[in-house]
Parts: C-alpha cells; sequence; structure tokens
C-alpha cells in the first residue's frame, strides 16, 4: 500500500512534467495548427534561464589568496560573487541559493519574448505550410537552439540546486500511519507539482474567463470564421505562441532543480510529449493535461519491481504501448476533436 | 526503354552515370591538398550514401505518394541488420541468404506494424509508428539482448556456428567470395579514387530499387497512393478501400528499408540498437523532407546531403581550419578560424540545422526545387528551352502534407 | 417495387431526432428529388445511404439487397455513386488521372492494387476516361491540375467520374449549390444529357426549386425528419402543406 | 588471409573482384601490396584517428580527451615541455615524433553511437589513412570501434570504457585498453567499503539496463557479497531515464541501508540527485547511517550533481591530485596549456598515445603484429598509476586503482573528489579465464594486408 501510495505521488510529479509541456504544445497544435518540434527547446530554454541566473547571481571577482595554492602550485584566486559584497556574505549568500525562483520571474518576460520572436520571425510563414515543412524547420530550429547552449554552457549537466529551505523530503507515512520513512517525497518536487497545478489552472482561467481566451477558443474550433468577424485572429495568436513558450520555460525553470540541466534535455522530453499530446487527443487542452498525468503515473506504477519482476521490461516501453491501445481504442486519443491533423 | 516514359529514362540513365562513376565525382580535389577534407569519395561514405539512399527512396513511396508520416521505419532498418547478422552468425558471411532474410523479415514486421497503424490517419498515424519503433529499439537494448546483443550490437563470434563457412571463403562478408571491403585503388598523379566491391553491389541494388520506385510511381498503383493522399473520402466513394492500397505502400517501404538494413550490416557486419532510435527514423524523414518529398531524385538527394554533413563537416577541426587559412596574416588567421570554429567540427550539427531552416524556408520543394530552380535560371540565360537537365521537373513536384 | 428502398428509417444524435420515420421509394430510371428546408434531416438521410452512418432503425435496399453496415466503398461497387456539394475530387492530381482512378476501380474492384505496368499503358482505360471527358466537354482541360479549376468545372469532373463507374443510381447532394446561374443551367443542362444517354436512376437533394422542377420526376418533401409529401412536381407545386412548409420559400 | 580489405592509401591496392571487373588503364607505382601492412606510412608523416564524442551527451568528455590528444602529439613531436614523456620509464621516444616521422592527426564524432562511430573511424582509415585509431566514452562504442579495428587491421587504443567485456569476451588481438574495469573497481572499493561501513549491510542495486550496467553490477555484487554484503535488490532502469525517483523511492523501504548506483554520466548525475533529493543520506536504516556508493566516478561528470556528491565513495581510474611525478608533470602540461586540470578521460587517452608511440619506437614498426608484440606483457611506471603491466592474454592494463570520495569542503570547482585510499594492483587482478571475462577469444594480430 504505502508504495503505491508512493508510486502515486511520483507518477503526479512526473505527470506534472509532461502535463505542462504537452499542454503548451496542444496550445500551438489547436490554436496555430503548426506541429512545433521546437517546444522540447523551448523547455531546455527554460531550464537554462535558471542555470543562466544561477550564474549572473554568481559573477565573482577574483581576489589572490597567498595561503592557498591552486591545481599547479601557483597562489590560489578566490572568488568572491559580488552579491556577496555588496550585500554581505549572508544575505548574498541567500540570494545566490535562491536563484531558481527567482529565475521564474526572468523566465515568464524571457521566454514569452523568445515565443514572440518564434512566431513572428519564423513560424507565421509556416502556417499555409504542409505539417513536414512545419516539422523540417521546427526541428532545424530546435537542432540550432541546443547546439547554441552547448557553445554556451558545454554538453554536460549544470547543478541548479534548489534553495536550503527545500531540500528534504516531507513524510507522508508518519500522518497516514505508516511506518516512518515508508512514504517521503522531496520537497521540491512537491513544489514542482503545486506550481504545475498553479500553471495549468492558470492557462484554464485564462481562457476560459477572458475576452482574449474566448476569442482564441472560437479560433481553436474555428479559425477562419473569427477571422471573418474582423476579429485579428493572427495577433492573438502570437499571444498565444508567447504563452505557450512560457509555460514550457516555467516547467523548464522549475524542472532545473530535480535534473541537472543539459543542452538536449528537450529532445529526451520531445516525442515523450507528443505521444502525451497526441494520447490526449489532438486540439484537446484538458486531454493533454489528463494523459500527462495518467502516462506519469502508469510509468511510475510499471517502475515497480513487483511488476517488472512479472513482465521484465515494462518500464521502458509502457508509454509507448499505452500509446498504440488508447489510439486503437479511441481514434482520436482521450478526448480529442475530430479532424484536426487527420490528413 | 524498360518500359519507361522518356524523362524517366533519363532520369535513371543519369542517376545510373552518377552512381558509376561515384567514386571519381566524390574525389574531385588531390590527394594531399587542402580540399581533399571535402572529398567523400572512399568506400564507407559512398556505401552509406546509397544505402540511405535505399532506405529514403523507400520511405517516400510511403510518405511521398500516400501521405502517411511514418516516425518508426528505422524499426524495419534495425530489424533487416539484425536479420542478416543472424544469418551471417548461424549460415555464413556470404550476403545473399543475409539480404533476402532482412527483406522478408521487415516486410512481415511492416505488415503487423502497418494492418495495426494504419487504422489511423495523419498525427495519430504518425504516433502509432513511432511507439512500434520506440518500443522496439528499448526492447532490443536491453530486454532482448540475448537476440540482439544489447548495446554492443550483434555481431559475429568465432563461436558462432556459421554452417556454410568454409576454409577458402572469407571471413569477412562477401558474394561468393568476393569480399564486400575489397577496394581497387586508381592512382592518377595526385588524385586517388577507390572502387570498392561493396559500394558498387550496393549501388547496382540501389538502381534497380529506384527503377522499382519509378516504376511504381508510374503505375496504377501509385496513382491510386497518390489519390488517397489528396482525398480519401472520393476513394471511399469510388468503390476503393485505401486501407489496402495503403498497408502495400507501408510493406513496400517497411521492406526497402529492411534491404538497407540488411546492405548495411553486409558492408559492416555490425547491428547495434541506436538504429531503430527515433532520431534514425527522423533522419530518414528529413531526408526526405530535404530533398524533396513525392519527387523520385529528391530523397537520394536529401539521404547524400545529410550524410555527407554527418561525415565530412564533423572532422573538420581547428588543426584543418589552420591549414587552411595559413596564407592569412596571423590575426585575420585566428579571427576567420574564430568565425568558423562553431560551425565545423563538433558544431556540425549546428550547421545542419541551419540548413534544414535553409532549405525549407527558400526551397519549399526541397533541394529538387533548387535544382529546378537553378536549371530554369540556366535555360534562361541560354535563351532556349532545351530537354537537357529536365531530370528534376519530370517529377511529380507537389509538396507532400 | 423501387431500386432504392428506404423502409422506417430512424436516426437520432443524441437528443434530437434528426430522421423520423422515414418510408421513400426511389423507382428505377426516374429523377427523383429528396426537398425540404433546413434541418429536415436530408443530409442525414443521404449519408445512411451511402454507409457514412447507419440508422437506428429500418432498412434500407438497393435492388433488393441491404445496404445497411456496408462500407462507402462497398456501396460504391453495388453501383450507388455519389455527387456532393462541395465537389470531392483529387485536387492534386490532374483531370485526367482524376477520371483515370475511377476507370481502375470500375474495371479492377476494390481491392486488385492494379499491378506495376505503367498507367501510359493501360489503354482501355485511357480510351474510357476520354470518352467520359468528352461528354463532358473536358477533354481540351485533361492536363490542367484539378485544384485550378472553376467550381464548375470541378463539379463537371466530379459528376464524370461518378458517370465512368456506370453507376444504377446516381445520388446529387445539392449539386448546384453556390454555383452562378449559368453554371446552375448547364448543370441541369449535363444532367438532362445524361438521363437522356443512360439508364440511370438520380436522387436529388437540393435547395434551388428551379433546379428540382427543371429534373425531377418525382418529389419528397422532407420536413423534421419525416416525409411530408410525395407526389409528382405539378402536384407538389400547390400542395398546401408544402407551402406551409417552406412559408413560401418555393414561389416557383 | 592476406588481402586488403581495407583501402590503403598511397599503396598498389587490389582484390580479385575489382580487379578483375574493373580493367581501368592502371598508372600505379608502389610497393606490392604483400609486403606491407594496412595503411603503411611512406611519407614524413604518420596519422592517428582520434574519434571522440563532440556531440551527445559525453560531448564534454570527448572534447577532454581531444585536449589530452593534442597535448600527446605536441609532446611526441617535440613540442611543449614534454609531459610525462620525461617521466615514462621507457626512454624510446625522442621527441622527434615516432620513428622519425612527424605525428599527425585527424578527429571525428563518435556521437556515442556504434554505427556512427564506425563511420568515422572506417573514414579515418579508408580516407585519412590512419595507422591507430584510439578514443571513445563508452563501453558500446569501443567494443564496436575495436571490432571494426581487429578487421581493418590497425591497432585500436581503448579510451574510456568499463566494461568487462572490452577486454573480456568482446577482446580483439588488434585493441589495448589502458582503462580499469568494472571487475577492478568493485575489487577496489570492497575493501574501503567493509573497512567504513561494516560487513553487516544490505545493498540495493540500481542498474543501467545495458550491458556495461549488467557487468559493472555483477562485478560489485560479487565483491560485496564476499565480504558479507546482503544485496536486497538489483533494479534495472532504462537506459533512457532521466528522472530516477520512480526508483529511487522504493529503496527506503526495502530494509536496504546502501545503495549502489551503477550508473555513469548522465544517468548517474540524474539518479544520484534523486536519491540525495529523497534525502536517503539524513536516513538511518536498521539502526545505520544510509549510504551511497557510486562504483565509477567520473569528475567532470559530477559536476553536474554538484553538492549531491559529498561523502560518497566510488573509484576512479587516475584523478589530478596524485601526487606522483608523472602526474604532476601531466598535470603541469595540461594545466598550463588549457587552464583546468585533465579529467581521467583525458589522462587515459594521453597515455594510451604514449604507450602506442613508444611501442612503434621499440618494435620500430607501425605494423600493428610488432606494435601488439611490444605493447604485450609490457610493464612501465611514471605515467601516473604506478607500476604497470599490459597484460599479453587479454591486453588490459593492470595497475594500481584509485578508490575516492566526494570531497567535503572542496576549494575549487574541479576540487571535487578525495583520494581515500591507492587500491594496489595485486589486489584488483584477476585470472584471464575469470568467468566474468570468459568466452572471449583474443584471436590473432591482424595487420591487414
Amino acid at each position: 500500500m504505502d508504495v503505491i501510495l508512493l508510486q502515486l505521488l511520483n507518477g503526479l510529479d512526473k505527470g506534472s512534467a509532461y502535463a505542462l509541456i504537452a499542454l503548451g504544445l496542444t496550445l500551438i497544435f489547436g490554436t496555430l495548427g503548426v506541429v512545433n518540434f521546437a517546444h522540447g527547446a523551448l523547455f531546455m530554454l527554460g531550464a537554462f534561464c535558471a542555470v543562466t541566473v544561477q550564474r549572473l547571481l554568481s559573477i565573482s571577482f577574483e581576489t589572490i589568496d597567498p595561503d592557498k595554492v591552486d591545481f599547479l602550485g601557483n597562489p590560489a584566486k578566490v572568488k568572491t560573487p559580488y552579491v556577496e559584497s555588496w550585500f554581505g556574505p549572508e544575505m548574498g549568500g541567500a540570494i545566490v541559493d535562491w536563484s531558481v525562483p527567482i529565475a521564474i520571474l526572468f523566465a515568464i518576460p524571457i521566454m514569452i519574448a523568445i515565443g514572440f520572436i518564434m512566431e513572428r520571425g519564423l513560424i507565421k510563414h509556416f502556417y499555409k505550410r504542409p505539417h513536414a515543412d512545419q516539422i523540417l524547420v521546427t526541428f532545424g530550429l530546435a537542432i540550432v537552439i541546443q547546439e547554441v547552449i552547448k557553445q554556451f554552457y558545454g554538453a554536460n549537466p549544470i547543478p541548479t540546486p534548489a534553495p536550503d529551505a527545500f531540500k528534504g523530503s516531507f513524510d507522508f507515512g508518519v500522518l497516514l500511519g505508516f511506518d516512518p520513512n515508508a512514504v517521503i517525497y522531496p520537497y521540491w518536487r512537491l513544489v514542482y507539482f503545486g506550481f504545475a497545478a498553479i500553471v495549468i489552472a492558470a492557462v484554464f482561467a485564462f481562457l476560459q474567463f477572458t475576452t482574449f481566451g474566448m476569442v482564441v477558443r472560437a479560433g481553436m474550433a474555428d479559425r477562419e470564421t473569427v477571422g471573418l468577424l474582423g476579429i485579428n485572429i493572427d495577433k492573438r495568436f502570437t499571444i498565444m505562441f508567447g504563452i505557450a513558450a512560457a509555460v514550457a520555460g516555467l516547467a523548464g525553470v522549475m524542472y532545473a532543480p530535480i535534473n541537472s540541466p543539459n543542452y538536449h534535455m528537450g529532445m529526451d522530453f520531445l516525442v515523450l510529449s507528443f505521444v502525451v499530446v497526441v494520447v490526449g487527443g489532438m486540439g484537446s487542452l484538458p486531454g493533454a493535461v489528463l494523459a500527462g498525468f495518467m502516462l506519469g503515473i502508469l510509468e511510475s506504477f510499471s517502475s515497480m519491481n513487483v511488476i517488472k519482476s512479472i513482465v521484465p521490461g515494462i518500464d521502458q516501453i509502457i508509454i509507448y504501448l499505452v500509446a498504440i491501445i488508447i489510439l486503437l481504442v479511441r481514434p482520436r486519443g482521450l478526448m480529442g476533436r475530430k479532424g484536426v491533423m487527420e490528413d | 526503354m524498360l518500359g519507361l516514359e522518356k524523362k524517366d529514362t533519363s532520369l535513371l540513365i543519369i542517376v545510373a552515370i552518377l552512381t558509376m562513376f561515384a567514386p571519381f565525382i566524390l574525389n574531385p580535389f588531390p590527394e594531399g591538398s587542402a580540399l581533399a577534407q571535402f572529398n567523400a569519395g572512399y568506400p564507407d561514405l559512398m556505401q552509406r550514401f546509397v544505402i540511405f539512399g535505399i532506405f529514403a527512396i523507400g520511405f517516400n513511396i510511403l510518405f511521398g505518394l500516400t501521405g502517411y508520416l511514418s516516425f518508426g521505419h528505422a524499426a524495419f532498418l534495425g530489424i533487416g541488420s539484425y536479420s542478416a547478422v543472424w544469418m551471417f552468425k548461424l549460415l555464413g558471411y556470404n550476403i545473399i541468404p543475409g539480404i533476402v532474410l532482412s527483406v522478408i523479415t521487415s516486410g512481415l514486421f511492416a505488415l503487423l506494424i502497418g494492418y495495426i497503424s494504419l487504422r489511423r490517419s495523419g498525427i495519430y498515424f504518425s504516433i502509432l509508428t513511432l511507439a512500434f519503433a520506440q518500443m522496439s529499439f528499448a526492447l532490443a537494448y536491453s530486454v532482448l539482448t540475448p537476440l540482439t546483443n544489447g548495446e554492443t550490437g550483434l555481431q559475429v563470434y568465432n563461436s558462432d556456428p556459421q554452417y556454410f563457412h568454409s576454409e577458402n571463403m572469407p571471413n569477412i562478408p562477401h558474394l561468393f567470395g568476393a569480399k564486400m571491403q575489397g577496394t581497387y585503388s586508381l592512382e592518377m598523379g595526385p588524385w586517388s579514387f577507390d572502387f570498392n566491391t561493396g559500394y558498387y553491389l550496393c549501388a547496382i541494388i540501389m538502381l534497380g530499387m529506384f527503377y522499382l520506385a519509378i516504376r511504381i510511381f508510374r503505375s496504377p498503383f501509385g496513382l491510386m497512393l497518390k489519390a488517397i493522399k489528396t482525398n480519401q473520402t472520393r476513394m471511399n466513394y469510388t468503390g476503393l478501400n485505401p486501407r489496402p492500397y495503403t498497408l502495400a505502400a507501408f510493406v513496400i517501404s517497411g521492406m526497402y528499408a529492411g534491404l538497407a538494413g540488411g546492405l548495411m550490416a553486409s558492408m559492416d557486419p555490425l547491428a547495434g540498437a541506436e538504429r531503430m532510435q527515433w532520431t534514425a527514423s527522423g533522419e530518414v524523414v528529413l531526408m526526405t523532407i530535404l530533398g524533396g518529398a513525392g519527387t523520385l531524385i529528391g530523397p537520394v538527394l536529401g539521404a547524400g546531403f545529410i550524410k555527407y554533413f554527418e561525415n565530412i563537416f564533423s572532422k573538420i577541426n581547428d588543426t584543418v581550419l589552420h591549414q587552411w587559412f595559413a596564407f592569412l596574416p596571423d590575426g585575420m588567421e585566428n579571427f576567420v578560424i574564430t568565425i568558423i570554429h562553431p560551425f565545423v567540427g563538433k558544431g556540425w550539427h549546428l550547421t545542419l540545422g541551419l540548413l534544414f531552416m535553409a532549405v525549407v524556408i527558400f526551397l519549399p520543394g526541397g533541394l529538387v526545387e533548387g535544382g529546378q530552380r537553378i536549371t530554369a535560371a540556366l535555360r534562361r540565360r541560354a535563351g532556349r528551352s532545351g530537354r537537357s537537365g529536365d531530370d528534376a521537373s519530370s517529377t511529380d513536384t507537389t509538396p507532400a502534407e | 417495387m423501387g431500386i432504392l428502398e428506404i423502409k422506417n428509417v430512424g436516426k437520432r444524435f443524441g437528443g434530437l431526432q434528426a430522421l423520423g420515420d422515414v418510408n421513400l421509394s426511389v423507382a428505377e430510371n426516374t429523377v427523383h428529388a429528396i426537398i425540404g428546408p433546413n434541418g429536415a434531416g436530408k443530409s442525414t438521410l443521404l449519408n445512411c445511404l451511402v454507409g457514412k452512418l447507419i440508422p437506428d432503425t429500418g432498412s434500407v435496399t438497393f435492388q433488393g439487397q441491404s445496404l445497411l453496415g456496408r462500407k462507402p466503398y462497398e456501396i460504391n461497387q453495388m453501383g450507388v455513386s455519389r455527387v456532393f456539394q462541395t465537389p470531392e475530387i483529387f485536387s492534386d492530381l490532374t483531370v485526367f488521372e482524376n477520371v483515370m482512378i475511377p476507370c481502375f476501380a470500375h474495371r479492377d474492384g476494390a481491392y486488385k492494387l492494379n499491378g506495376i505496368n505503367p498507367v501510359r499503358s493501360q489503354n482501355d482505360i485511357k480510351e474510357m476516361a476520354e470518352a467520359i471527358l468528352n461528354d463532358v466537354n473536358m477533354i481540351d482541360k485533361r492536363n490542367m491540375v484539378a485544384s485550378s479549376m472553376s467550381r464548375g468545372d470541378k463539379r463537371r469532373l466530379e459528376m464524370a467520374m461518378c458517370l465512368v463507374q456506370e453507376p444504377k443510381l446516381l445520388l446529387l447532394d445539392e449539386p448546384t449549390a453556390g454555383m452562378a446561374r449559368a453554371d446552375t443551367n448547364n448543370t441541369i443542362d449535363l444532367l438532362k444529357e445524361i438521363k437522356e444517354k443512360r439508364d440511370i436512376t438520380m436522387a436529388i437533394i437540393e435547395h434551388d426549386m428551379h433546379v428540382v422542377f427543371s429534373l425531377a420526376e418525382r418529389i419528397t418533401v422532407l420536413a423534421q425528419g419525416t416525409p411530408l409529401v410525395e407526389d409528382t412536381p405539378e402536384n407538389i407545386k400547390g400542395h398546401p402543406k408544402v407551402r406551409e412548409a417552406y412559408l413560401g420559400e418555393a414561389q416557383v | 588471409m592476406s588481402n586488403s580489405n581495407f583501402t590503403r592509401r598511397g599503396l598498389l591496392k587490389t582484390s580479385a573482384m575489382a580487379g578483375g571487373a574493373l580493367a581501368m588503364p592502371t598508372i600505379f607505382s608502389g610497393a606490392a601490396w604483400g609486403a606491407g601492412y594496412m595503411n603503411e606510412p611512406t611519407g614524413s608523416t604518420v596519422t592517428l584517428g582520434f574519434n571522440v564524442p563532440q556531440s551527445g551527451p559525453y560531448a564534454d568528455e570527448g572534447a577532454d580527451e581531444l585536449r589530452a590528444y593534442e597535448l600527446a602529439v605536441e609532446h611526441l613531436n617535440g613540442g611543449g615541455d614534454g609531459g610525462m614523456m620525461n617521466t615514462f620509464s621507457s626512454k624510446a621516444l625522442k621527441g622527434n615524433g615516432i620513428l622519425g616521422k612527424k605525428v599527425e592527426f585527424v578527429t571525428g564524432d563518435t556521437q556515442t553511437k556504434s554505427d556512427a562511430a564506425r563511420a568515422s573511424a572506417k573514414s579515418m582509415i579508408e580516407k585519412d589513412g590512419a595507422v591507430m585509431i584510439t578514443g571513445g566514452s563508452s563501453s558500446g562504442v569501443a567494443i564496436a570501434v575495436q571490432g571494426l579495428c581487429q578487421e581493418a587491421g590497425v591497432i585500436f587504443m581503448a579510451g574510456l570504457t568499463h566494461s568487462n567485456d572490452t577486454t573480456g569476451k568482446d577482446k580483439k588481438a588488434n585493441g589495448f585498453r589502458h582503462f580499469f574495469n568494472g571487475y577492478m573497481s568493485a575489487a577496489a572499493l570492497a575493501p574501503v567499503l567493509e573497512a567504513r561501513y561494516g560487513t553487516d549491510r544490505t545493498a540495493y542495486h540500481l542498474t543501467a539496463d545495458y550491458t556495461w550496467g549488467w557487468t559493472q553490477q555483477e562485478s560489485i555484487q560479487a565483491a560485496t557479497e564476499a565480504m558479507g554484503w546482503q544485496t536486497a535488490n538489483n533494479v534495472l532502469t532504462p537506459l533512457a531515464t532521466t528522472d530516477f525517483s520512480a526508483y529511487v523511492a522504493p529503496v527506503l523501504n526495502s530494509g536496504a541501508d546502501v545503495l549502489v548506483l551503477n550508473h555513469y554520466g548522465g544517468n548517474m548525475v540524474n539518479s544520484l540527485t534523486s536519491a540525495v533529493q529523497f534525502g536517503l543520506r539524513e536516513k538511518q536504516v536498521n539502526g545505520k547511517d544510509f549510504e551511497i556508493v557510486v562504483p565509477l566516478y567520473s569528475r567532470l561528470m559530477a559536476r553536474g550533481a554538484g553538492e549531491n556528491v559529498k561523502g560518497i565513495f566510488g573509484s576512479t581510474n587516475w584523478h589530478w591530485s596524485l601526487t606522483d611525478e608523472g602526474s604532476k608533470a601531466f598535470v603541469k602540461s595540461f594545466g598550463e596549456k588549457y587552464g583546468f586540470p585533465p579529467s581521467q578521460a583525458a589522462h587515459t587517452v594521453y597515455c594510451q598515445t604514449m604507450l602506442y608511440a613508444d611501442a612503434a619506437e621499440r618494435a620500430g614498426t607501425f605494423n600493428p603484429c610488432g606494435i601488439a608484440q611490444a605493447l604485450e606483457g609490457f610493464k612501465f611506471d611514471g605515467l601516473g598509476n604506478g607500476e604497470t603491466e599490459y597484460r599479453a592474454e587479454d591486453h588490459q592494463c593492470f595497475k594500481d586503482v584509485l578508490v575516492v570520495k566526494g570531497k567535503d569542503n572542496p576549494t575549487s570547482e574541479f576540487d571535487l573528489l578525495e583520494i581515500v585510499e591507492i587500491t594496489p594492483r595485486a589486489q584488483v587482478e584477476y585470472a584471464v579465464d575469470h568467468a566474468m571475462f570468459a568466452g572471449g577469444d583474443l584471436g590473432s594480430c591482424n595487420p591487414g594486408a
């Protein structure tokens, strides 16, 4: 029982990452009808926002400390971050420590701007082009973004720890009457889950309760009609792309402490997020979220030792297996609309 | 000729000439010169050009004609390779059984995967094929290791049975004694040209496959596939069930992929699981779109383009750059190298990504369209309308969807 | 006993009764029009005939054989062709290729993969296609790409594609919808010509009363999913129930 | 077998098929083909092929290997301060290239994929005339390229490859490995773990689900069980896993008090990060502090795990903080050229290049068979690992193994590991026919011509 509870938590946590990425991807599919293979790259850029903020906050000046030597035996240079010299070591240290949450503030405008630039500069020229061309151009863009990041940050993962306050894990087991340590879960991952829930709720509320959202939803349903009504849908779609980019970016920023970011993390998520979107059903936002959580939970359960011992290797293929079954049972995924990306 | 229209015949002849003289064409620069770095006329890369050419031609029969975008074709490539290596392990190094079995097994897998996946269309189909391929990859890498040798890749060990292996036969892949790796090198002054047995075998097979593809494109069957791509509703209301046609196209293209996989194993008897990964499936999609989906020659061009970058650009390191620009004054030299450095060697992916974008932005029909524009421009300049150089425009240039 | 017999057909979509209890018989070699106001269930009925929808109740028989549960392509093979409201043609292909495809279907059936002999060497098919293009006066447009033609030409092409299969029953779904008057008249002439030349039954769903009264030999009026009346055009014109249903729409 | 399977630049090449099929006018000159060997250098230079990952997850390790190669070439050609050439016990190298020929090199990208690695190696052999291929940052690739070199008839000097199979099941006469392996890691680690954590421990293994992971896990399980530890479970994790939480979460509940992470590279960083996030290291199980062990450490990669490595034991082939003369000389020349200390990958490939060059000098030829003979049973010192021997039977280097621990108070970003113990060679040695290495066949050296 405790194991199941634990894997449920895990699944929710994994699922929140999947759901966030799939949500952004579906916004772009649904509103713009574009297959965005660069969406994984946006997620990665988000994570690197966290890395960048961390680096900016730790920009240091060097002083030579005659007592210490470096690896070559020369007098060592000691680095002191400027923030520490400005605010004192304690306050400065705290600022560096909180660089990931600080990065969220930076990531939103940056990712929206990146989304705008991408849409205006590139994607808008591809609305009328075949999906194959969209795939090629966005895949090319993804490679370029990835390589540029690699030039600046190298290929190895870069540690971006969560603030000390979120280190350690919470013991659910004690609350529920299990033994201590039976059901523990790291604080930061709980934060991630909560954060994802807030972002998802915000996106839905935004689409549901604002005029802007209504127009966009109408546009998703029937683009031409809305265009005929004299509403500048293109401009709204640009904003939508920015929001989708921001959602992917936020997913990335918050993910940075969970797994140290590296330049190819976007590609690792790309295929998976497409599977999630399609299983959820093309063009359906609730479908994407539902499928994200569902696949996350199934993936977690399949990695349980009991299940692995019955079906070896099941955790390697579970997502794909479930995708195949769902698509065969439900032709348009869980909640897909008819005629979206079916030709 | 050969049941082909005139323009198709000339296209086939041009391709035949290009492949047969590839050792010359791909080695234009003298040995030892600074530009020799760009020579691509060595056996391994030439083999790869034609093998991936076969793969892409086959993929195009499915994608270019029916519009069904499979994201899992690499699975058939991998299955073909594994089949061929198993034949080497069990029977011996003659490549015939291996190639035959690779085509058969990949065809069977294609039938199974196609039968299930083709129940859906559009992106749903793409994801189904992707899911099958990723499952094959994941299992081949881990659980199926007894069958695939996992991470290391399936290879022939001295302890393998090889029932039909005899002492006088070479201990590497061969065709009735002719070793695939056998190379005859022709030295002409500073130039050097390699004629490799394996390459010519692959090239001849590719020509055969190219011919078959032309026949399919021009056949009623090909016409039906194009019809499926433009309007499935009308197909249905014309009394035609699209499923058998698409399934046939899927199986044919899966067999092409299996053949390519079998040939790959025959040229180099090691089959690794990465061959089945989604990136490999994506690669053939990119080759086809880059070259020009739905055109006859496009996929081959796309395959050559990507393989050239992968193998040639990735080998340009700073030392090579310094050799090239040694004539410049020191400051200039370093400046130029700093500029170029991110785009070559370990940055070859960056160049490839930029070129993908450039091609798709400026040449919506792929490289074939670039060729058409060039010939059109040349013709306009020459001020006459000739029949020559019409090879690209002879094909159906409708962009694929 | 007509060539097409529709008995007690009903169809619900959720809470909406699209078709109530439709009984209809189309006699062989006649032109039978089905008219009715918007939402009367005309298109639903048509979709029930071609296998796109399966009715909840009732039966549909064509030449004594049930059509229910058959796929659209199977129904087509039995001799039922359909013309759509917006022409469904192979827009990426040339006019000639468009016509060739039904020729192949007619000759080879649904499952034959049509071999690998080049299209151009299939002389019987070429002759068939040329003949039908001559019939609809499109032979000079044979090498045009279908998507580049006018709406009227697309309709003509679609009609040619249906006719080349020599169907016994031709279903026409608002064949003149959205057409200019001249094109409409051309279409009427074309249909009349077809009717004269061939033994063919036509069922037309139409809004435009001008078309209906120019062509139809019998008319069924559908309202709210049930047939109101069925009669000859002359009788229908004066029928009070029809006037009521159309609220003065049928002023012809 | 005496026929050229691969192109040999600058030499007349024939093969029955090609010769018969193509009656081209021949304008050749040069030696008869039977006399030489694959890619015999005929001019004033000799070309080596450096085949390292330049894209993909191991690109940084590849870059570090390339740096070391360039440094080695510089030293061989008489440039720089000579590095470990000065401390190397064999004095055959004179700083005038190899056998008087200037050393040149070509580079390629393995992408950490067997196919791409073989393509790249083939291009070096066929196009550039490389007489030796070296590099690699994973065992699958190393084994694939080693097999290719055996067929082609060139020497393969393996880079970073830690699987038992490289010199076990898949060993080849033309291939040589300086790096240590899974068995050695386990043999070196076990006594240290015993000393620190006692004999009454229960281990939970997370193992990367591919060949290297399995051999590593098998080795460490055997070694720890031999000293009395229990094994609670061994869970295979898919290679593509990025989030290990689902595998780490059940560990605490299993009754195990040690977690062994048989992961490398990105997998290691992610699984270790997950384990630390779950707070495993603060927990107590069975009344003992919970511990984590990472059998194979890579300092470059460990940086990705940040502070999480603190206090965690593992093994490594070499570390820059070693104070023997060879290591000091190498760190000095590498550090002065590039501004940071070399990684173990850089060290092993530097050594391999030096060992190859030295063997060629001693053999007086580049012929792979001559070089293999010179390397087999070769005993040397001064390359940073103390007294070392290339065992003739399986071409594996036997030397001391470092047991390291994540440093608690690092003084710089490079100062992540501290050496806990240098396990002497005798303790990690095994018989050639040891069960974990059985099944292979070295075969005989192939000169390729």
